[in-house]
């Protein structure tokens, strides 16, 4: 079992892509995720975080299983 | 009823639809319903065109919590909210939301209510197309 | 646009016909609607028929200064007001307040205002009856 | 040229009539004239008057060719 990790709007193009997996094993934060799938790359500023649909931090932690998102502040209605 | 729809709005259509429907006739004495519409300026940008993305199945859970939190706080008798995704131009509608309640105060409020929570946690993304120009909106006002 | 009218009134294809020919499409981003319903108990009492009065001419006046008000106050786009008079059955629409403005706020509050104020100065007066049983609403709350 | 009175709601229905006309010399404020045309009945609490369809008081002057009004709190929307 992995964890699911979904990219939106402005990130999502930023990244090229929509979704990644990383086996759980390797990661335990949601900061550690971005640090392990970004090359590098700073999370931008203002980015908000998922974990299984509900917000979260950077520091939360993440379990096998899980979907992890990351997107830029919400603009709907 | 919370629905997220690809398809066109025309709000007030659904809007009598949806109350027609109601078997709580007689019981509300107000109704306050918001419409937000795409405008052909934005930020003092030219908008030709709009995309909406969402976080599918994030955005239906978040809805329904807004709803369920405006039924808690205030004394409604019936919601409906509706939201567009994909491409819109100005003028198409993007969203409605609306209030059944029997007197006025708890209507505006609520509905107030609605429309703001959904625009501070609903995960919606606004993308506009102008004259050759393409830009995320990067916050909502 | 305000019309006083004794035929019966259905707010959302009123707004519907309204909207389709405001000639500023794609100018306003919010439209806040308020429908008011005659509900078939009110103040403790069944309702069967409502009978609704008004003053000729001080309506119109009072109602064309309450928008104008309104228009001073709030970046309007548009504004329409709807008011039965005659004699109304429970879940009959009684009036529609609405407002198109460039953004939500100033929609959702000159809405607001323009029913509180009709309700407070507006000369209409309501009679209830009931099971055998008449009497006017001595105030609005 | 006289002054025009209405009277409306359950005013109107306690009279018995929606309208009076008063010459005008014989009045000069809105409580006098109600009390010339009320047969000593006294104005219910809470009544509201208008002169020329503009909200007035008691107290108010009236004029020749004024139309006067009185009605119970408004209660419409």
């Amino acid at each position: 079992m992995s964890i699911r990790v979904k990219y939106f709007a402005a990130l999502r193009e930023q990244l090229g892509r929509a979704e990644d997996a990383v086996p759980a094993p390797q990661a335990r934060t949601v900061a550690e995720i971005w640090a392990q799938l970004s090359a590098g790359r700073p999370l931008p500023a203002n980015t908000l975080v998922a974990i299984n649909m509900e917000y979260a931090r950077l520091d939360s932690a993440v379990r096998e299983g899980d979907e992890v998102a990351f997107f830029p502040p919400v603009t709907g209605g | 009823m919370i629905e997220i729809r690809e398809s066109v709005l025309n709000p007030f259509e659904e809007l009598q639809r949806f109350q027609r429907q109601l078997e709580t006739k007689g019981k509300y004495g107000a109704n306050v319903s918001f419409v937000g519409t795409v405008r052909d300026f934005n930020d003092g940008k030219p908008v030709e065109t709009m995309t909406l993305e969402h976080y599918v199945g994030m955005t239906e859970n978040h809805l329904e919590r807004i709803v369920a939190e405006a039924r808690k706080r205030w004394d409604l008798i019936d919601v409906l909210i509706i939201h567009r995704i994909g491409t819109l131009k100005p003028n198409d509608d993007i969203v409605l939301t609306a209030v059944w309640a029997a007197h006025r105060a708890e209507a505006f409020e609520a509905c107030r209510y609605l429309i703001e929570e959904l625009k501070n946690r609903a995960p919606f993304w606004k993308k506009e197309q102008g004259v050759g120009a393409t830009h995320w909106v990067e916050r909502n006002n």
